[in-house]
């Protein structure tokens, strides 16, 4: 299997590779990708939305419905993880659950009708003979950052248009505050935080923005996902409605993103249990 | 010729599917068979109320669905078709008559599926006799397949799944890989497959093709049981007798030599066929399969198998007379699927009625069974002089027109091939009849026994087929008549 | 038509897709709201779906092209779907199924995940809508992202099931991403040499270029992506494992829909992206696929000659069905097209016809080995007869859709002189005849060893008249499951007498004049 | 052709090629389940650059505009943003299909115990 598989990348990668000098010049600016559609949207992106970040302006306008559909994988992505994983038969089944003794990190397994040791007993120390003890300085030292993290990332948000950002960055960096959150403390706190029931509605209703915002388009009487109709309602001129139209699609992104990522998270941390997992 | 196009061809097809539901629904016993015989009277009466158009000479269209360009699910009624259809559904209302007779004095199971399945079958008989064209035809063709399968099977025990297994595999396996493909075949050449004076495919093959077209078409309709693909059918008399009777001496294996027959002549052409000699050769192996199949015949000690054997035989007359490609042979062989319908279905009613009043299945055991059973030897002694061909009954005439095929064509060998084969169906078939009447009192096995004709149900559809076979002795006009026309429409007259 | 829906209709195009997406997250909202409301949001999401392609379905047959610009941008610059008569069909097909299937799976999905229904619910809709969006557009990148959503979708919904499944959907999810990434990589072999992503601009600039080995690099790549994606053979090792331990509920759809949705690309790419030329002018491809698929057939009937369990039987001839459309289509005339686009139609349908009466038997009987399905005959009859016919349609016996569709194959085959491709479909046909009468012999011959000893001494006592099994009490499947079994089933005839209006009104448009 | 600005003027495709087939051999080849997303990361990743390398140009800059430019626009100037936006939805895609995978694997290791292939498959058999 192993030589065969060698066999079969050696062959079809030197075909491709035979073939590579039938490709462009590495940085060619006259080859064929960078004449045909892109200098369209180089000169008429700022134009048409008056955004000055052309990805920005490629991503949530020219091809805002693939962007919709990003989106729309990372929701599925977040749904499949909860449908495979996600498990409630504490109880039901096995009926044991996880604790976590914070002190001293240690998760312990309670079966059915176990009972929970004492919070300073010896038990835990005893599990783990290398415990490191609980250390607040990680704690503490990230529930400082926490706040900033999630400033900047609304800066990523609110800035896409000037600079390298937008909608999926701001989300990443918004999710892993929550993510750090329950690494730095444990689970149930981020989960305190954000329930699962508030990341499933958030990535639902982020998409759903996005989604939305093309179905009110339709609504009013022009293409899915064209904004130059929203003017009206968004007191501004054509070329604006798209600009501001770019920055309502691109929150619902992040909602999704951050949504999902959380939420991936949480059932992947802990296998689905949702409770003292990882 | 006069064309009409109605709808009451179609409405001959599915008279009987249409009783299924009625049949499956029904309550009782009485319902059931009342709506068997409602629709097999209402069938009947449909195909008859075409009868006068079409011995005029006109013929019916109706188009189903246009499916493939060029060709259509399409019925087109003639006198072959007309012919054809009358013999199935006059039979059907006797059989169902039997069948009643046959399946109370058994106490069968499953009577419902019984009663379904044969309307299903006999609405893809007739749907066969009507077929416009191939594609229409092979439709039909596999219906009956699959709806006579339940009924081989019927017994549901062990036999019955080797039997039906063998069957299905025969029928299936020779018309996917045989009918299909040169259907196909001839309509890539041809772009169409209506049936034509003449056949389509004049000019677009080579006869090296058409020969394997020929033999391809011959053998892929397997229900005509022409050797080596006739195994099925003796080992298909597991089947309760009216299905015998019925299926595998009139609709089955009739429906296979009449799609033989079909497309042979409507597809490629009787001038073809005989310019490039092809005829002789498929009725070699007609002859072959007669000769055979009555010598086999002669050996079976059980009723129904040497029933079985004899219709093989019987079946390869009809193919025989296609093959030879003349006139009178055509006629003759359109003849003989009538007359041989009704001295089969008579023998096998007896066979059936014998196993009814007496529970034997054996030749060895009927010897002295004529005097207890007057009524239902004397008719199969009846069926077996139609079935050998002689006077006075039906298919001594429909032998006397496939003799004068032979002449006509100019192969004497078949001449001979037709009366030895007539000998040997008078040894297979007399002995029989002989020793039901006249063994001596010594070998007599019923002396002591207390056996009664079968009851009336089984006894009245038998005799009404012996007189039929008679009848058409002395008044085979209409059918006559039609075959006439047939073979005028068929040849291009 | 009153004005308002007039506004409306222009936007079946986006609606097909939308409608199903929106009302699918309105069903996994629903999760955390009110479970009750998952199945109708679910319901009416393909049914607004079903409705938009039965408008484009007419739409299209009267000539007209739809094509649709997202946010307003004309191609090549933004995104737009170009529906034609072939499109509209194939939307048709994938919404009537995805919605019959909901329906009938209705109790299975609630019944076997419970809490976790809503979000099959809406993972099985955005799976459809993924699909149907691979349908519609024009634009291949567009095409791989809704592939994607698709296939995360189907990884979703796969490993749910049996306690293989999640490594069954593993591999497929591994073997998927191959394919995805292959295509993709194909994509950008397109893109770096004529600089644009929409369909029909592309071929324009192709048909200037000439012939270009970069293209013929990007045609390869992408038909190797979408041969792994379609499960051709040899690529299609995933496919047994994935079907047969899917929830049944999962299977009915996949089975009838995913391949043929990949097939379907590769018709579209083959025929109004990638130059005629490139794919038919040497011969040397369309052979070797020809070749690929004549063997694939015969190598998936006999695998499927050794299974001992239905459903994993079916699996096989879902391998095998794949090969006759490719095989049909690379024959490259116009016979072997009809026949391949037909079998597209033909096949979604009778695959979701059996697939739905075998979960009818497994939700009986709990199992579908072949011992489990002794007397069904009796038991579910009419299950069993939807079953029969659907037997009948992959054999290839008329009047069922399936015969029709052989036809045309066939006769492309003959035409092409392709005799090899010829005697694999025939023989094809044998094997599926042997296999479903092993099925059929032991539902109608068999009786469960339970009964069979119950009734064993009335059975003995009268051996001489009573032959036969002894009688099984009726046991159909639920109501909700048996309706739309019943549907489909009907559905095979339906389709088989239509043959000639489908071909003449939607297929026939759709390839390319010069292909004779 | 001269050779050393065929090497040089096309590295970047060797390079995408290179990790392309590296990725894709790590999948079939490998046992271990986890080893074998890694390679399905690197296989997604190769198509990502080849890609955005794609979009570049010499002598230009990032696409977004700036002020002294606005008015009289030169294409020239700057990159090629398309493949950057596509490969921006790809990234999302390969996360997504990370995450289902990793899902998948977890519930694998959690039915076999194992994540070697072999070992699982050996488990199915002798079951």
């Amino acid at each position: 299997m192993k030589k065969l598989a060698l066999i079969l990348c050696l062959f079809a990668g030197g075909l491709l590779l035979m073939n590579a000098h039938y490709l462009p010049m590495w940085g060619d600016p006259a080859s064929p990708a960078s004449t045909h559609v892109s200098p369209y949207f180089i000169e008429n992106a700022y134009e048409h939305t008056k955004t000055p970040n052309m990805v920005a302006v490629v991503l949530a306008d020219y091809r805002s419905y693939d962007t919709m559909f990003e989106a729309a994988v990372v929701l599925a992505a977040g749904f499949a993880c909860f449908f495979l994983l996600r498990s409630r038969a504490r109880g039901k089944k096995g009926g044991h659950h996880y604790y976590r003794h914070i002190p001293t990190g240690v998760t312990i397994k309670i079966e059915e009708g176990g009972k929970l040791p004492a919070e300073n007993s010896k038990v835990f120390r005893s599990i783990d003979a290398l415990w490191t003890p609980y250390d607040p300085i990680i704690q503490t030292t990230c529930r400082c950052l926490i706040p900033f993290l999630q400033i900047y990332s609304l800066y990523v948000l609110a800035h896409g248009h000037y600079s390298p950002g937008g909608g999926f960055q701001a989300g990443v960096v918004l999710g892993a505050t929550i993510i750090l959150l329950a690494i730095s403390h444990n689970l149930k706190t981020s989960l305190k935080r954000m329930s699962e029931r508030t990341a499933a509605l958030w990535s639902i209703i982020g998409v759903f923005i996005f989604a939305g915002t093309g179905l009110l388009c339709l609504l009013l009487g022009m293409d899915y996902l064209n904004y130059e109709v929203l003017a009206p309602l968004l007191l501004s001129d054509e070329a604006m409605a798209r600009s501001h139209s770019i920055l309502i699609v691109e929150v619902g992104v992040t909602m999704a993103v951050m949504a999902v990522m959380v939420w991936i998270y949480y059932n992947l941390s802990s296998a689905g249990q949702q409770d003292e997992g990882l | 010729m006069e064309t009409l196009y109605s709808i009451t061809p179609l409405l001959a097809l599915l008279v009987s599917l249409a009783a299924v539901p009625a049949i499956v629904s029904s309550r009782n016993m009485n319902a059931r068979e009342a709506w068997t015989f409602a629709a097999a009277f209402i069938k009947f009466g449909l195909v008859l109320s075409m009868a006068p158009f079409v011995l005029q000479g006109g013929t019916i269209h109706f188009t189903i669905a246009e499916v493939i360009p060029g060709v259509p699910i399409a019925l087109k009624v003639d006198a072959f078709g007309l012919l054809f259809a009358l013999v199935s559904s006059s039979l059907w209302i006797v059989t169902s008559a039997y069948s009643i007779g046959y399946m109370r004095g058994l106490d069968e199971h499953s009577q419902t599926r019984y009663f379904s399945f044969f309307a299903i079958s006999l609405s893809a008989t007739i749907g066969v006799a009507f077929s416009a064209n191939l594609l229409t035809m092979y439709l039909f063709y596999e219906m009956l397949s699959f709806a006579t399968y339940p009924l081989v099977a019927h017994n549901q025990d062990h036999e019955g799944r080797v039997s039906g297994r063998k069957y299905i595999a025969y029928l299936l396996g020779a018309s996917v890989l045989l009918a299909f493909p040169a259907m196909l075949y001839v309509y890539v050449q041809a772009g169409t497959l209506d049936f034509t004076a003449g056949g389509v495919v004049a000019g677009n093959v080579n006869s090296g093709t058409l020969l394997v077209l020929a033999l391809m078409l011959t053998f892929g309709f397997a229900k005509a049981g022409i050797m080596p693909l006739h195994s099925w059918l003796p080992v298909a008399m597991v089947a309760p007798t009216p299905v015998s009777a019925l299926l595998h001496a009139v609709a089955v294996v009739k429906v296979g030599v009449f799609c033989v027959f079909r497309a042979l002549t409507g597809t490629l052409g009787t001038g073809p066929l005989s310019d490039a000699g092809i005829g002789t050769i498929i009725a070699i192996f007609a002859s072959i399969t007669i000769l055979v199949s009555s010598l086999m015949a002669l050996s079976q000690d059980e009723l129904k198998r040497r029933l079985a054997f004899s219709t093989v035989g019987q079946l390869s007359y009809i193919v025989l007379g296609v093959a030879l490609l003349t006139p009178a042979a055509l006629q003759g062989a359109m003849m003989h699927i009538t007359m041989h319908a009704f001295g089969k279905i008579t023998l096998f009613f007896c066979a059936g009625a014998i196993f009814v009043a007496s529970g034997k299945k054996y030749i060895s055991q009927m010897k002295g069974i004529g005097r207890r059973m007057p009524i239902t030897m004397t008719a199969f002694f009846i069926g077996a002089l139609s079935v050998i061909g002689l006077p006075p009954a039906g298919g001594f005439l429909s032998k006397w027109y496939l003799v004068i095929g032979t002449l006509e064509s100019g192969q004497i060998a078949f001449l001979v091939v037709l009366l030895v084969s007539s000998i040997l169906n008078a040894a297979y078939f007399l002995p029989i009849v002989y020793r039901a009447f006249f063994c001596p009192p010594e070998e007599d096995l019923y002396k002591n026994e207390s056996i009664k004709e079968s009851p009336p149900w089984c006894l009245y559809p038998l005799s009404i087929t012996a007189i039929g076979c008679l009848v058409l002795f002395f008044y085979p006009q209409p059918f006559f008549r039609l075959a006439q026309l047939a073979v005028s429409q068929i040849m291009g007259g | 038509m009153d004005p308002i829906m007039m506004e409306f209709s222009q936007h079946s195009p986006v609606l097909i897709v939308m409608a199903p997406f929106l009302l699918g997250m309105a069903a996994a909202a629903a999760g955390w709201a009110n479970r009750k409301w998952a199945f109708p949001m679910a319901f009416l999401g393909l049914l607004s779906g079903l409705i938009a392609a039965i408008h484009m379905l007419i739409k299209t047959a009267k000539g007209e092209i739809l094509v649709y610009h997202m946010a307003g941008w004309l191609p090549p610059f933004g995104i737009a779907y170009r529906i034609d008569t072939f499109s509209a069909l194939i939307l048709t097909a994938i919404m009537a199924v995805a919605l019959i299937n909901l329906v009938a799976s209705r109790a299975s999905a609630e019944k076997d995940f419970t809490e976790k229904a809503p979000a099959w619910y809406a993972l099985y809709v955005f799976f459809v809508s993924g699909l149907a969006g691979m349908v519609a557009t024009e634009d291949i990148f567009n095409l791989y992202v809704l592939l994607e959503i698709a296939s995360l979708s189907a990884y979703a919904l796969i490993g749910m099931g049996h306690n293989r499944a999640p490594f069954a959907a593993l591999n497929y999810l591994l073997m998927g991403t191959i394919g995805a990434s292959f295509y993709l990589m194909g994509v950008a072999y397109i893109y770096i040499a004529t600089g644009s992503l929409n369909m029909t601009d592309i071929a324009v600039i192709l048909q200037e270029m000439g012939p270009n080995p970069t293209i013929t690099m990007a045609f390869a790549l992408c038909m190797t992506g979408l041969l792994a994606k379609m499960a051709a053979f040899p690529v299609h090792g995933w496919l047994p494992n994935a079907y047969t331990f899917a929830p049944d509920a999962t299977t009915n759809v996949m089975a009838a829909l995913t391949t043929k949705v990949s097939i379907y690309i590769m018709i579209r790419l083959v025929l109004s992206l990638f130059p005629l030329s490139l794919a038919f002018d040497t011969g040397i491809i369309a052979d070797a696929m020809v070749w690929l698929a004549t063997i694939g057939i015969f190598a998936g009937a006999f695998m499927a000659l050794a299974q001992k369990s239905f459903k994993r039987m079916l699996t096989y001839i879902v391998v095998v069905e794949v090969a006759y459309m490719v095989g049909g289509f690379w024959l490259g005339n116009r016979a072997g097209m009809t026949g391949a686009m037909l079998h597209i139609l033909n096949d979604a349908a009778m695959t979701l016809c059996v697939f739905m009466a075998v979960a009818n038997i497994r939700a009986r009987r709990g199992a579908d080995a072949f011992s489990d399905l002794k007397g069904l005959f009796q038991t579910m009859p009419f299950s069993m007869g939807a079953l029969v016919i659907s037997g009948l349609a992959i054999i290839g016996i008329p009047p069922t859709c399936g015969f029709f569709s052989k036809w045309y194959l066939i006769s492309g085959g003959i035409e092409a002189g392709h005799w090899g491709f010829v005697i694999a479909l025939l023989s094809a046909s044998i094997i599926n005849a042997i296999l479903f009468f092993k099925v059929f012999e032991i539902a109608f011959f068999e009786v469960p060893a339970e009964t069979f000893g119950q009734n064993s001494r009335e059975h003995e006592s009268d051996h001489h008249t009573h032959h036969g099994l002894p009688s099984l009490a009726m046991a159909e499947a639920r109501i909700s499951m048996l309706i739309p079994l019943i549907i489909m089933a009907l559905t095979l005839l339906a389709l088989g007498f239509m043959t000639g209006g489908i071909v003449n009104l939607f297929i026939d448009p759709a390839i390319p004049g010069q292909v004779l | 052709m001269d050779a050393i600005p065929y090497f040089i003027g096309k590295y970047n495709y060797w390079g995408c090629i290179f990790l392309f087939f590296l990725g894709m051999y790590a999948m079939i080849s490998k046992t271990n389940l986890i080893k074998k997303i890694i390679g399905l990361n690197i296989f997604q990743t190769s198509i990502i650059l080849f890609f955005i390398s794609a979009s570049f140009k010499h002598d230009a800059t990032l696409p977004i505009l700036m002020e002294e430019h606005k008015g009289a626009i030169d294409p020239v100037m700057y990159l090629n943003p398309l493949p950057h936006v596509l490969m921006l939805t790809a990234i999302v895609v390969a996360v997504a299909t990370l995450g289902v995978a990793l899902t998948l694997a977890l519930k694998v290791y959690r039915i076999y115990g194992t994540l070697e292939e072999d070992e699982i498959n050996h488990a199915i058999q002798s079951h």
